[in-house]
């Protein structure tokens, strides 16, 4: 249990730490927040809109295949741990579940579908 | 305060980070800043301590500056320096009204060569505090008024109206893809640097596809110098106008186009990643000799290598023939098999046995092979021509395209952008755009300014 | 860390998931009060593997599947929601109602 | 004492996040602010010993809130909440109902008998998963590829606009343009539209 | 007693992500100016970082105008606190480990699947459509190397027979890892670029973006992005070397000696990419990734797999 205490001391303490550093800088240098300022920066001229919108994606098919892909490393995890144990049986099972999915990807490749839409 | 003198006094070693604005008549002076240790030219105005503005800018490209200096964190600081001394005060098109200069506390430098170390000096007066941050140039006034209106006060109305913050939202458009989102439009340049500075496109993307370029005005795509007279022709330009009407060194046009290409191969590399390499390549842009070309032929067998290169570079960019034939030639239509070369027509090249580079493709890798073996083939004719001399047939091929004829090749390639761009992803328009190495300070010359440059 | 704790804890989560779900009305937002409630039977399932089965693999095997089911889900329910769009031009649940009458 | 402490911190966290979900006005907080929540339902797994699901649902839960805060933005008008909105319709009810469940579960929870029995120690969990992934479930972990697969096939099939049918969106019609009033006005798609809620077409 | 450790535990990584994130700054200009073809002063490169640092601390901090200035603040936190997990989960030595857990590469996978929120929360924050574009690029990048970074470590497990890297190290005391399974630390490399965007695959900052996810973001802030940036390089070479290189297996030195030297050695490939190395496009990375590093690094665990079961005969 203490590995993981240290694991989620490390992340507080360096996230906090950043955010304090951060914090210190208006102590070096005050910032300034006017309107020439604030305009986001494509050239030196102003743009119309925000740019937050609705943003087309254009990797969309490929992370629904993500979505469904990554699982395999739920089952892949644990397998690993008794796969030696367990012999070639444990080979045969996982590799018939990682050619199953395989076919999606090779489906969603032929299908164009990991090109930008 | 001891902290901050202290970090002053370990920032003064530091190079100085730039963001260059770079105006006509400053094309030889602005590339070679990148080889110099005192200085970094960096990518965004949010990075850097010194705005240097370089050259003559009309008022679309000053208000454009005004936008960067304004978007710099403070503390800030401008550097100028404008050919002839003159201090580098625009002249509106049509000269209805003078458009003041917007710097106020600037720092003028005469000569070019003192560009690095004034930056350096700024920098170190500007960060310890002995010199005031340099004040804002364009009004505090919000884009929209938006302060207290609607329901939060945010300026907005309802689910997407109003304009909050001072902004509206995006709206929809069609797309290629069938699913109606927002199109955002992007005002490129002209000081965004991938792009060739004083490019100035409004670019309409959904995501990161490209969906329509235009380009704002005519006048804006470059300074309109002409109502203040004819620019004075420097360096490069000079050399290869001269050879419109006198006869010049074979040996000194050659070498001007191979340093040409090495300077856009330098940029080129550095937009694709390879900063250190584009300097090394910089270097020796600078330093090669023609009877040394090693260094060169070096140069062009590790960029064939290079995979990460070729991979970022095939077809993209595609040329077709056809436009390519619109085109008044150059290596953008050679690249894309078009073989005309004014050089072909001059006797003297025929005495050295030269046929212009061409290759069938059209996508941004044959025109970075093209260049690359021009170069390589310049230093050569360089080599073996000796003390010969061109003919002026009214026509010479410069290192961008054929100068003398009826349009210069950087003003098309400007105009083919809009329909070439479209449908891309932004790093493959990018890469476009570098590989067809657009002269802004050609293409705002028209072809009579050009004449008119030569004869004064 | 009582069992009792840790399961009201998971009816909490739960329960502002079945809000999340019955008050959005954007097919995305809908599918992350789904999420929510998934979270709390995790939770749930998670916590009697631990305090109740003796460590029966049985336990976290059922998380595994909850967890097949999120990405199945999530998967389906985004195409849906692309594939709605694209004809429908709409991403509201109350929009594809008006269509049907 | 430590262990009850980050016990219930992390409790708080995972239900105030959850509640923030629905909350948020940026589509990327709401979808954040879950996987906030899942992180913390993780990090309480680990502190039952269950390490492997608690990480293992902190891993996935960040591939997909990421891919869920990219199709919010997608799909949401305003998805930076740049105007404030509340999109929630039967509020009452919705929350009656969210009210009614947790009191349910809890109530379960709380008076419901359960055999005590601690995952032991010394024991590796992984392991004892693995052993049944590849032992008694393995029915379970053949099916759950197959089930993947059509999932993704079936989720390419219907999101992608290129297929071999021909274009996805052959035939469709904007909902704006086929109920309600043309496109801006807003007064007339008001009047047919019981949420308040302007049609996506109707912004200037 | 256990405070004490996790306290220790906090100090080492805290030093440690120092010192490699001081060394990668340093290799990395190094490697720069040889490439560039100036003079490599070794002494000046020793504090041009901190010059760097101190030049860029004195700027204020802009703004933009509607900027989600909280996820704006946590981005470059959240970015080296994951950094800092993932570093914890390697041992330096026996028994020399931060984060003690069961499921090592595990726990590393699961702080390396977060950074995608971080970066694309940098790039999503200013509201500024270049550093937006940035972000997304991100996303498509992180979920097309997440699979590969994941499952060449798990290839890496199966002799171990557990997720824990201490394990994974003592399994490779006759054999390496980067000999008994080639093609997993090639693969491991490519993800790792990927995840600490850096070189080929700083598609979210590249310069045809002008900067991209980090263009709007000037003063400390920026300076904390490049510390965070560099710290997931450290941690990426210093797992590289743990899982592939043998970690502190070597005669003679002591074994935090052969850690160290070994993330060095990887370390400095990666760095040096950036100066070797063209950025790549989006889109095609995106389609080689899924079409042949995934396919590749599951070939990788059968390979693995088979020589572990015939090594267990």
């Amino acid at each position: 249990m203490h590995g993981i205490a240290a694991a989620l001391a490390i992340f507080f303490v360096t996230l906090i730490g950043f955010l304090i550093l951060r914090a210190s800088e208006r102590h070096i240098a005050p910032s300034t927040s006017t309107a020439p300022a604030r305009v986001p920066f494509t050239g030196g001229r102003a743009p119309d809109t925000h740019a937050w919108n609705r943003y087309h994606v254009r990797y969309y098919p490929m992370t629904l295949l993500f979505l469904a892909f990554d699982m395999e490393m739920v089952f892949m995890y644990p397998w690993a741990v008794v796969f030696v144990d367990e012999g070639l049986i444990a080979l045969i099972e996982m590799f018939m579940f990682i050619v199953i999915l395989l076919f999606g990807i090779l489906y969603t490749w032929r299908e164009r579908a990991l090109e930008w839409a | 305060m001891g902290v901050k003198a202290a970090l002053a006094r370990l920032a003064a070693g530091a190079p100085a980070r730039c963001f260059a604005v770079v105006g006509a008549e400053a094309d030889e002076i602005a590339p070679w800043l990148r080889l110099d240790p005192e200085l970094a030219i960096v990518d965004s105005p949010r990075a850097a301590d010194v705005l240097l503005v370089l050259g003559r800018l009309d008022d679309e490209m000053l208000r454009a500056a005004a936008g960067v200096h304004d978007a710099m964190p403070p503390p800030r600081g401008v550097l100028s320096w404008s050919p002839r001394g003159e201090r580098p005060v625009s002249w509106p098109p049509g000269g209805e009204r003078p458009v003041s200069w917007p710097f106020t506390d600037d720092v003028r430098v005469d000569d070019p060569a003192q560009i690095p170390a004034a930056c350096r000096r700024l920098r170190d007066e500007l960060l310890s505090g002995r010199r005031a941050s340099s004040p804002d140039t364009l009004p505090d006034i919000d884009p929209a008024p938006w302060r207290g209106v609607g329901p939060f006060g945010q300026g907005g109305a309802g689910m997407t109206g109003g304009v909050p913050y001072g902004r509206p939202l995006a709206a929809r458009a069609d797309d290629r893809d069938g699913l109606k989102l927002d199109q955002i439009l992007v005002r490129v340049g002209p000081y965004l640097p991938p792009f060739p500075s004083g490019l100035v496109l409004d670019v309409k993307i959904q995501g990161d596809v490209i969906q329509e370029v235009s380009i704002p005005t005519p006048a804006a795509v470059a300074p309109d110098l002409m109502s203040a007279g004819a620019p004075s022709l420097t360096g490069e330009r000079a050399l290869f106008n001269a050879a419109l009407t006198q006869p010049v060194p074979v040996a000194d046009i050659e070498v001007a186009r191979a340093r040409h290409h090495l300077v856009w191969l330098a940029e080129a590399l550095r937009v694709s990643g390879l900063e250190a390499y584009g300097r090394r390549v910089l270097k020796l842009a600078r330093t090669m000799r023609p009877e040394a070309a090693e260094p060169v032929d070096d140069l062009s067998r590790w960029l064939r290598r290079n995979m990460s290169l070729r991979w970022g570079t095939r077809g993209v960019g595609m040329v077709s023939a056809s436009r390519a034939a619109a085109l008044p030639g150059g290596p953008v239509a050679r690249a894309a098999g078009d073989g005309r070369d004014a050089r072909s027509l001059d006797p003297a090249y025929g005495r050295l046995g030269f046929t212009p580079v061409v290759l069938e493709v059209g996508d941004a890798l044959a025109r970075w092979r093209v260049r690359i073996d021009e170069a390589q083939q310049a230093l050569a004719l360089a080599q073996r021509a000796g003390q010969s001399l061109t003919t002026p047939i009214g026509l010479v091929e410069g290192p961008c395209g054929p100068i003398g004829g009826d349009r210069s090749t950087s003003a098309a390639l400007v105009t083919m952008l809009p329909e070439l761009l479209v449908g891309m992803e932004w790093g493959d328009a990018v890469t476009t755009v570098v590989s067809l190495d657009i002269d802004m300070a050609e293409a705002a010359l028209p072809h009579d300014a050009a004449v008119a440059g030569r004869a004064s | 860390m009582t069992l009792q704790a840790l399961l009201v804890v998971a009816a909490a989560i739960f329960g502002i998931g079945v809000y999340g779900a019955l008050s959005q009305q954007s097919f995305v937002m809908i599918m992350m009060g789904l999420e929510l409630m998934l979270n709390g039977t995790i939770l749930a399932g998670g916590s009697m593997w631990a305090l109740t089965t003796g460590g029966s693999p049985k336990g976290q095997m059922l998380v595994v599947v909850l967890m097949t089911v999120m990405a199945v889900e999530a998967a389906m329910g985004f195409a849906l929601v692309i594939g709605i769009y694209r004809v429908r031009k709409a991403d509201i649940t109350e929009k594809i109602k008006r269509l049907k009458g | 004492m430590i262990l009850n402490v980050t016990f219930w911190a992390f409790s708080a966290l995972a239900v105030f996040s959850g509640w923030r979900v629905f909350r948020a006005d940026s589509m990327v907080r709401a979808a954040y602010w879950l996987l906030v929540s899942f992180a913390a339902v993780g990090i309480i797994l680990v502190l039952l010993r269950a390490e492997f699901l608690g990480l293992i649902l902190i891993l996935m839960m960040g591939g997909e809130m990421t891919i869920m805060a990219v199709f919010m933005v997608a799909f949401m008008m305003n998805p930076a909440g740049l105007n404030p909105m509340t999109m929630v319709h039967r509020n009452s009810v919705a929350i009656v109902a969210g009210v009614v469940s947790f009191l349910a579960v809890a109530a379960l929870g709380l008076f419901a008998r359960f055999p005590v029995a601690r995952a032991p120690e010394g024991v590796d969990p992984t392991r004892k998963l693995g052993v049944e992934l590849l032992g008694n479930s393995m029915l379970v972990f053949q099916t759950a590829g197959v089930t993947l697969l059509a999932a993704m096939i079936a989720a390419i099939a219907i999101s992608s606009a290129r297929g071999r049918y021909g274009d996805a969106d052959q035939g469709s019609v904007e909902p704006d343009q086929m109920v309600t009033a043309p496109a801006g006005d807003v007064a007339a798609a008001a009047a047919h539209d019981p949420a308040p809620v302007t049609s996506p077409g109707a912004h200037q | 007693m256990n405070a004490l450790r996790v306290v220790i535990a906090v100090l080492s990584v805290g030093t440690v992500s120092v010192a490699g994130i001081y060394l990668a700054a340093w290799v990395d200009l190094l490697v720069g100016r040889a490439v560039a073809g100036l003079e490599v002063r070794p002494l000046d490169a020793l504090i041009a970082p901190l010059r760097w640092g101190a030049a860029t601390a004195l700027k204020a901090r802009t703004t933009t105008e509607r900027p989600d200035a909280e996820t704006w603040a946590l981005a470059p936190a959240l970015l080296a606190a994951l950094a800092a997990v993932g570093l914890a989960a390697v041992p330096l030595a026996p028994g020399l480990l931060a984060a003690d857990v069961a499921n090592g590469i595990v726990l590393f996978g699961a702080a390396m699947a977060l950074v995608v929120v971080a970066v694309f929360l940098q790039g999503w924050s200013p509201n500024s459509p270049l550093p937006m574009i940035g972000g997304y690029r991100f996303i498509a990048e992180g979920l097309s190397y997440e699979i590969p970074l994941a499952v060449v470590l798990i290839a890496a497990a199966l002799p171990a027979r557990s997720l824990a890297i201490a394990p994974i190290v003592t399994s490779q005391e006759h054999l390496w890892n980067i000999v008994r399974q080639p093609l997993g630390l090639p693969l491991y490399l490519m993800a790792g670029l990927g995840l600490a965007f850096w070189g080929p695959l700083a598609l979210p900052g590249g310069q045809d973006l002008a900067g991209g996810s980090s263009l709007e973001t000037s003063g400390v802030s920026r300076i904390l992005w490049r510390l965070a940036q560099l710290l997931v390089l450290v941690a990426v070479a210093a797992m590289g070397a743990a899982v592939f290189l043998g970690g502190w297996l070597g005669p003679l030195f002591p074994g935090a000696a052969w850690m160290i030297v070994k993330t060095v050695i990887l370390l400095v490939p990666l760095i040096a990419t950036r100066h070797f190395v063209a950025r790549v496009p989006t889109e095609r990375y995106v389609v080689v990734s899924w079409a042949i590093l995934i396919p590749l690094s599951l070939l990788d665990v059968f390979i693995a797999g088979i020589q572990a079961l015939v090594a267990a005969r």
